[in-house]
């Protein structure tokens, strides 16, 4: 399961994406890949907020995760 | 423009052309707004900004933005457009339209469009300081 | 553009120009609203719209407007510019503009170039159908 | 003393301007100019509103009127 990364998250993970590889079990939820996040980088748990969308658009917490979704981190936006 | 929007993530903005494109036989109002950027925030002198996006996603947030005021306000045509990369001072990051018949309409939905694409649209701005930089709203 | 606002009567309104020149180092947001002549009056077909100034004193006017905006709104720059003579379909004939730091400032004083303008500003405009022409707002 | 005329004031009275001759008493006061045109031209008495400009700006009823000033009609205006 492939994760993109995007401004500041991009920077606390060091990359512009990441994958849980196949030996370790990939987040099921939204919720729990937040938490796995937070819990790998302390750094996101400071940031006025964490969305993360799948396949293009804004996902629920409580939503699942399929190793084929399209999934991103999306930290706080500042367009405009 | 295609149809009745021009939604667009593009490298440099080109401000000169965007009342032709909103120009419209059923409009008398267009209402623009373009952000630029400002030399000092808070008053510290800002080099550049610079702006990253998760290009797919943004152009569906921003054509859902566009859809939700057009049918809200009944427009007659929409233009939001966001420009990535560095911007110097001066050089506009965003160009938002909308013309409808009467200028109500097309004020509040221009309005609708700035403030909806900052709350919404997954798009990233860091500011470029002398001696720092910093990724603009990602901390409280 | 001389000082922070360029007052202008004219026969024809370049829309093209009008973000360069309301730019400004200390300005994050620019909103222009531009009026422009419909297809249809309630229902029925225009053919063109006239306009007529008594110029003198509606640039004064104008520039009375421009002063308390920017004295209001704290802006950066202003643009108001009218067109007279013959407009038609889809032609512009008002354009004004505002700049300032941050974008509440701008849209409120736009709304508030626009209003005024159309209260006060010594213009007439003439609506002319296929069978006859009326000087808008004459009448109750 | 000349009067300036625009849009429909201009039509109703079927010139640009026009001027009290030297052998009548020309108004007084924004309101005797006021009284008088509608007087000659009960049209004017039709419109939605009606002001007068001395040196082209707007003039209270009260004001008076001398020889040498701009004097214009104003009609509802209806720019933008």
């Amino acid at each position: 399961m492939e994760v993109l990364l995007f401004g500041i998250a991009k920077d606390i993970v060091g990359k512009g994406s990441f994958r849980f590889s196949a030996d370790e079990q990939a987040p099921a939820s939204v919720s729990e890949l937040k938490d796995r996040l937070k819990g790998s980088f302390p750094e996101f748990g400071k940031l006025t907020s964490l969305a993360v969308a799948v396949n293009s658009a804004y996902a629920e917490d409580g939503d699942r995760l399929n190793e084929s979704d399209e999934i991103a981190i999306i930290p706080p936006v500042s367009g405009g | 423009m295609k149809g009745n929007m021009s939604i667009e993530i593009v490298d440099v903005i080109d401000t000169s052309r965007v009342f032709a494109e909103l120009s419209d036989p059923r409009s008398g109002g267009i209402c623009v707004f373009v952000g630029a950027v400002r030399e000092f925030t808070e008053n510290e002198e800002v080099l550049s900004l610079e702006f990253e996006t998760y290009k797919v996603m943004a152009l569906k947030e921003m054509k859902k933005i566009a859809l939700e005021a057009i049918e809200k306000w009944k427009l007659n045509k929409v233009v939001i457009r966001h420009a990535v990369g560095v911007k110097n001072v001066e050089e506009p990051v965003v160009i938002v339209g909308a013309s409808s018949a009467h200028r109500d309409a097309c004020f509040n939905a221009c309005r609708y469009l700035i403030d909806t694409l900052k709350e919404r649209v997954p798009i990233w701005k860091k500011e470029m300081f002398t001696n720092k930089s910093v990724w603009v709203s990602a901390h409280p």
